[in-house]
């Protein structure tokens, strides 16, 4: 037998940098387009854009390449937004808490998902379809259809915007993005709860019947994604200095979005974290593009459009020919 | 004592009596083989051993000791380990994550180790002679190998009771041998193996005694070295079978139907010419990865071709996809039977009339149920498909009843070319005498049939003629007359120094 | 002509416009009243909205692309006025004048704030409800949007005036949706549920069609006094076939004329007034003909 | 072996009565709450809100049952509507014209999904998800962000109003609805086109090599999905006898939601019509029952996310039982 082996790392990485190739076609084009776009405060404020979307999509992440979907995500992250407001300013606890307090509430959410998932057997998109109404519900019930702001708390906004980087701006915000970012890596492609992700979603039945108790698992995988959901809300609220209690719907596609963009697939068991960030960024660096660009903001959303398709169906022809 | 015992199992699912008070034994340092028909109760035997489905009744004992298993790993745990009939990998990981999923490697409890992880892997693999990689996919493989790679990871456990649910029905001769290598090895005083095949003839070879199971019911028990194959199926069946030797046939003249000329794909297929005519079997023979079914997939246009031309009745055909294929009157079974074969999730019904849609459709796309039924009706009672009704959902089959059914999908069809590739794979002796007859009345039908089969004793009593693959290329085309075993493989193994064929 | 509206292609100044949303006629009309003055006093005018109206995070990213993008002047509607101050901060540090327009920006760095006051508009069409009714009954409101500051003074200056003024009058239920298929649905529901209603106000130009919709589909046209907000073409064939009572409009082409003119007097570093009240209206079938009228309602 | 013949027919209809079930004692509770609910006009008045979600969830039952999805359907919509005060006001077509004209770009905007999905290969969230965006920014485009309205048809807002039973209210949009409804139940249940989506979505690797041209089917099944968004879009701007280019966004996760409550699965090869029907009665009977017994706003999407759980949750037990 002639075996021609490719390492699956090697194709691996390649895809990735394929994915990238079209984010950066995109870069270089709007450096033409407009003297405004490659600047380094629109550089930032590109990953400013991408951070709240990116968090949400990194732990969405775990969740698709279990096979699942969580549509709970935009609505459950401003839900956890109006709890950072509850916490810091209703209960007057102080910062820290209320911050640690919020994050721990979305990941209540996620097991919340996790159990309907796992443990009744729900659906997925039903179960959080079914928490993403819930969640928007909830987020005007406990604010009082009203904005809460952080009176006690006016540094809190410093948590998006401090500069960490002395005279130059770069948000803190951002390098929580860009920690987080890492952290998901590691976990999703060097830890047992990763491996089992991609191996539920690969196929469930066989892994369940390997020995791995799924339902266990799936309940950790919804929690770790209801994490980030509590930091994106924690960070929205900060960005804004006050918790927002609507929107949020549609936010969930958004960050499918990324994930998908970047070589997630929805049948689950196959996906990378970097591919998501790369998936982010191009959602972003394209909106950013079209505005800086003054592009009619109605024809925005086609331009997105098309190009979303034309991205993937790139990458698509690109993966074939390897 | 006895290694494993059972007593009086039961187990019904709606509509059927999979099993009845059924006893088992298995000795210490023995292979026991399991046999019956197709839907006779073996995997779902299995199934309650290992903690899958839970028993309506009955009592297990490991040595002596009374257990229940609660979960597959439960019984893991208890020393049960087992290769299930149907493939229970994960497609999207590698070789070694599938072995050892659930018992990964780590460092310092909290980070794998893909190194440790793949060394230990290669470790496995080379102790048991298996020619994997531990870093390709499973989903890049072929189902042979994807059955080594089940077979690896049952091995490494330590177990006491193997359980092996057909576990060569997807190999051929060579690795057969090496599985039998493989449980020789394993078997100990202290150990044992349940062993369950359709293939009459392993049994004198490996097992020690053969317990036969008939209607979900237990029927007896043989010492193996003192029964014979023709006592053992009149067991099974409940009559006894004139498995008649079909003599050997004389070349068939008719106009070639189907014509194959310079195949070629980037990946595997070099040049492959050949033709069937009316009225022939074309049996295909070779090793694991040879590439025949590469080449059905390529001819069919379910792969990409890179050259080569197809020509039907005389008449060049463009093939780009297998609706192609089929209206130029090309049907082709596939290998693997849960991923291109059935739609497990629908009807045995609906699946016998897939490939016939537009014939039970009137003009104004409206379907004919009763038609359908009724076609359904005919072929479940010409192929003896073991069902409750046309309306079961054909993953509550068992194996060798779903093979059956996508046999029938393709005889209702009406092809003049029909390609199957390992059509008896999972069929019990008595269904595979039916096949054999329905095969040959195909051909005296006048249809052309392109049989790809790993048994070569199969290959040997039903084809005309017979091409030897080897490395993507025909070495050579024999007429059934001048065949013999060790020809073939003499043939299948003409391997050239450069990785080109030699003939 | 092309280069006009691209910014920066020349030396002509620049006025940014952010608003709360861009899909409605209601904006479209104050993007209009903006370029008609960009084209007047020769400034490049641009104007962006929240793709969803009312989503404060995206508002927030238009408003800190078009900071550094430097320009002249900054017109910002806000969403949240609150969760714009980092960025208010950002602009004056800059030294970018803003001028806030339909609703005021809570805040010291706007300039001027050219807007109308909800609570006064809402609080007339509360009157003329209550006159119409006869001072007595029960009536219901569609609010376009729970949160929003326009949607919240738009319900809190008619619910306050009918506590006040009116004790015989009871509302019975408010609900929101600013989506005119939405809001028929929901309208049809509280005249289901309340089939002695005398009147319904709906609080936009969706809200009011919706109302509008669900009084005829429910056979009720003539019987139920519609009161509306805003313009458009339906309320206003509405109104002069008598099946709508009346509507407020505010002065949207106004509100971006002058937001417009004061960018460009800011620019110039001309004094500027505190506010500048860009008004609002009262209109039914007596006088929508009526020039004043007229100008302010857009079909 | 004894044999219990249960027909796979006869269970099957179980079932549905058994979704049916819920949405009875929905209707149960609610006629008990107030007495203006189970009132013919609200009834009417139920099924007038269940038209328009109700038709695109009969379309996109087809494409999901095929193993797909369509988020396309909401905005689509709204363009199919836009399209009409195009035809009908823009260019002066006659109304019949004009309402074919809609439903047949309908059709070509399902066609283009199923050219993205089958024959470029796109996974199908990611291709309708692009429509999505192109069909929300063209309505806006094309209509010049302006209602556009039937000045010349004062008629067309009959198409949805008219009243069939003289003396009766029964409005003739209910009516298509119900005619559609069996003609969708009978294309997906009696035809080639309905089997063949069955078996798609059931194996569609084995669909395709038993001979199927599953490109060509595709395409005719997101076509159809695009006639009935057609359809929607034509009633929705009788109804409100103006083309409204806004909104449309969530209405897909509201129609794939009544989908998959009817019984249907997203994973494809099972589902039903009538099970479609029940789960968008079930959504808008709901809808409707909190709103006359006059439940606070907020209060009713964290209700109707429960129910929903609690619905499918039962369904799926009794299924089990069964
Ligand atoms: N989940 C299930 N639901 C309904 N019937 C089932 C189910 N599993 C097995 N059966 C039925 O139980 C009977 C025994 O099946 P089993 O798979 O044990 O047969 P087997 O002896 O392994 O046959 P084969 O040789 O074909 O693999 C068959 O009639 C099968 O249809
Ligand atoms: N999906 C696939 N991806 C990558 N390689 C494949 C794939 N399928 C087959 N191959 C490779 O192609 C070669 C030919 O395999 P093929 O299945 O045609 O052989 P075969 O003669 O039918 O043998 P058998 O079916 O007994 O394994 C093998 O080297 C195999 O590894
Ligand atoms: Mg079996
Ligand atoms: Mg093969």
């Amino acid at each position: 037998m002639t075996a021609i082996p490719i390492p699956a790392r090697v194709r691996g990485s390649v895809q990735q940098l394929l994915a990238l190739a079209s984010l950066i076609a995109i870069l270089v084009f709007f450096s033409f387009a407009s003297p405004y776009f490659f600047t380094p405060s629109n550089l930032v404020g590109i990953l400013m854009a991408a951070t709240v979307t990116g968090i949400l999509a990194l732990g969405t992440t775990f969740v698709i390449v279990s096979g699942g979907i969580d549509l709970s995500i935009g609505t459950g992250m401003i839900l956890c937004g109006v709890m950072t407001g509850v916490f810091m300013t209703y209960w007057g606890w102080p910062a820290w808490a209320g911050v640690i307090g919020a994050i721990l509430f979305g990941g209540l959410i996620g097991f919340i998902n996790g159990f309907n998932v796992s443990v009744l057997g729900l659906p997925p998109f039903i179960a959080t379809l079914g928490m993403m109404l819930v969640a928007s519900g909830l987020s005007l019930v406990i604010s009082g259809t009203k904005p809460i702001y952080f009176k006690e708390h006016p540094d809190f906004q410093l948590l998006m915007n401090y500069d960490v980087i002395p005279g130059a701006r770069f948000p803190l915000g951002v390098l929580i993005f860009l920690v987080l970012t890492v952290v998901a890596a590691v976990v999703l492609s060097k830890t047992i709860v990763g491996r089992y992700a991609f191996s539920i979603g690969s196929n469930e039945a066989a892994t369940a019947l390997s020995g791995v108790n799924v339902v266990r698992w799936k309940l950790t995988i919804y929690t770790i994604a209801g994490l980030f959901v509590g930091i994106a809300g924690v960070l929205a609220a900060s960005r804004l200095s006050s918790a927002q209690p609507v929107g949020g719907m549609g936010l969930e596609l958004e960050a499918i979005a990324a994930v998908v963009i970047g070589g997630t697939s929805l049948q689950g068991g196959r996906g990378s974290i970097a591919g998501t960030v790369v998936g982010a960024l191009i959602v972003a660096v394209l909106t950013n593009g079209l505005r800086v660009t003054a592009v009619p903001q109605e024809w925005q959303s086609v331009v997105v459009g098309c190009v979303i398709l034309v991205a993937v169906y790139v990458d698509m022809l690109r993966r074939k020919a390897n | 004592m006895t290694l494993l015992e059972v007593r009086g199992a039961s187990k019904s699912f709606p509509g059927v009596r999979a099993l009845d008070d059924v006893d088992l034994e298995l000795r210490h340092g023995e292979v026991l083989a399991l046999v019956g028909e197709n839907g006779a109760g073996k995997s779902t035997l299995m199934k309650l051993l290992s903690g899958i489905d839970r028993p309506d009744g009955g009592e297990f004992f490991l040595d002596g000791v009374q257990y229940t298993p609660a979960s597959p790993r439960h019984a893991q745990e208890l020393g049960i380990s087992i290769i299930h009939q149907e493939l229970n990998l994960m497609p999207d990981l590698t070789v070694a994550q599938n072995i050892f999923i659930g018992r990964e490697p780590r460092i310092g409890g909290l980070l794998l180790s893909e190194r440790a992880l793949n060394r230990r892997t290669r470790e496995l693999l080379d102790r048991l002679g298996l020619p994997l990689e531990p870093t390709d996919l499973i989903g890049d493989l072929t189902v042979a190998r994807q059955q080594m790679v089940e077979i690896a990871r049952a091995l490494s456990f330590n177990a006491r009771v193997l359980v092996m649910d057909e576990p060569t029905a997807a190999l051929n001769e060579v690795e057969v041998n090496t599985l039998f290598g493989l449980i020789r090895r394993f078997v100990t005083p202290t150990t044992g193996v349940i062993y369950i095949s359709h293939r009459m003839h392993e049994l004198a070879e490996i097992t020690d005694r053969i317990t036969v199971l008939r209607d979900g019911r237990y029927v007896d028990t043989l010492d193996t070295a003192s029964s014979t194959v023709p006592q053992v199926i009149s067991l099974m069946v409940g009559r006894t079978i004139t498995g008649e030797q079909r003599p050997r046939a004389a070349v068939v003249t008719g106009e070639p139907v189907l014509s194959v000329r310079g195949l070629h794909t980037k990946a595997l297929l070099r040049d492959v010419s050949f033709e069937v005519r009316r009225g022939e079997i074309l049996g295909f023979a070779g090793l694991m990865g040879a590439g025949r079914t590469e080449l059905a997939r390529a001819l069919v246009g379910a792969d990409r071709k890179d050259g080569g031309t197809v020509t039907v009745h005389g008449r060049e055909v463009a093939i780009s996809n297998p609706a192609d294929a089929a209206r130029a009157g090309i049907g082709y079974l596939s290998e693997d039977r849960k991923r291109y074969g059935v739609l497990l999730g629908r009807s045995v019904r609906d699946n016998v009339v897939l490939a016939s849609m537009p014939r039970f459709t009137s003009a104004f796309g409206l379907v004919a149920d009763r038609m359908i039924g009724k076609t359904a009706t005919d072929y479940v009672a010409k192929l003896r498909i073991r069902t409750p009704s046309t309306g079961q959902l054909v993953q509550n089959l068992s194996g060798g009843n779903q093979q059956k059914t996508v046999i029938a999908k393709w005889l209702v069809r009406d092809c003049d070319v029909l390609i199957f590739d390992e059509p008896t794979r999972g069929i019990d002796v008595g269904a595979k005498d039916e096949i054999y007859a329905l095969l040959d009345e195909l051909a005296a039908d006048g249809k052309a049939i392109v049989m790809i089969s790993s048994e070569l004793p199969e290959v040997l009593r039903m084809s005309h003629r017979i091409a030897v693959m080897c490395q993507g290329r025909i070495t050579a085309v024999l007429d059934s007359t001048d065949a013999s075993q060790e020809l073939i493989m003499d043939y299948a193994t003409r391997f050239s120094a450069q990785g080109t064929v030699t003939s | 002509s092309e280069a006009a509206e691209k910014p920066g292609t020349d030396k002509k100044p620049y006025v940014a416009l952010i608003s709360k949303g861009f899909r409605h006629q209601f904006w479209q009309a104050v993007k209009a009243g903006a370029e008609q003055a960009g084209k007047e006093f020769n400034v490049d005018v641009t104007f962006e909205g929240a793709q969803e109206e009312g989503n404060v995070e995206q508002q927030i990213q238009l408003l800190q692309t078009v900071i550094d993008k430097k320009p002249g002047a900054i017109g910002f509607a806000a969403i949240d006025s609150q969760a714009a101050g980092p960025l208010m901060t950002q602009a004056k540090n800059a030294k970018i004048p803003v001028i806030a327009f339909d609703s005021g920006v809570d805040s010291d760095v706007p300039i001027t704030t050219a807007s109308t006051d909800n609570l006064a508009a809402a609080a007339e069409a509360a009157k003329h409800m209550a006159e119409k009714i006869g001072h007595e009954g029960k009536i219901a409101m569609v609010v376009h949007d729970q949160t929003s500051v326009t949607g919240v003074q738009r319900r809190d200056g008619f619910q306050e005036y009918i506590k006040k003024n009116e004790p015989k009058i009871q509302i019975v239920d408010v609900q929101y949706s600013g989506d005119p298929l939405k809001a028929t649905d929901l309208a049809k529901a509280i005249l289901t549920a309340n089939p002695d209603l005398k009147g319904i106000y709906g609080s936009n130009e969706g809200a009011a069609i919706g109302v509008l919709h669900a009084v005829q589909e429910k056979g009720l046209t003539g019987k139920i006094t519609i009161v509306g907000f805003d313009s458009g073409k339906d309320q206003i064939d509405a109104i002069k076939a008598g099946t709508m009572y009346g509507a407020i409009t505010q002065n949207p082409v106004g509100i971006g004329y002058e937001t417009v003119k004061a960018a460009v007097a800011a620019i110039k570093g001309e004094k500027l007034p505190k506010s500048i009240d860009t008004g609002f209206y009262w209109y039914d079938k007596t006088n929508i003909d009526d020039a004043k009228i007229s100008a302010v309602l857009y079909q």
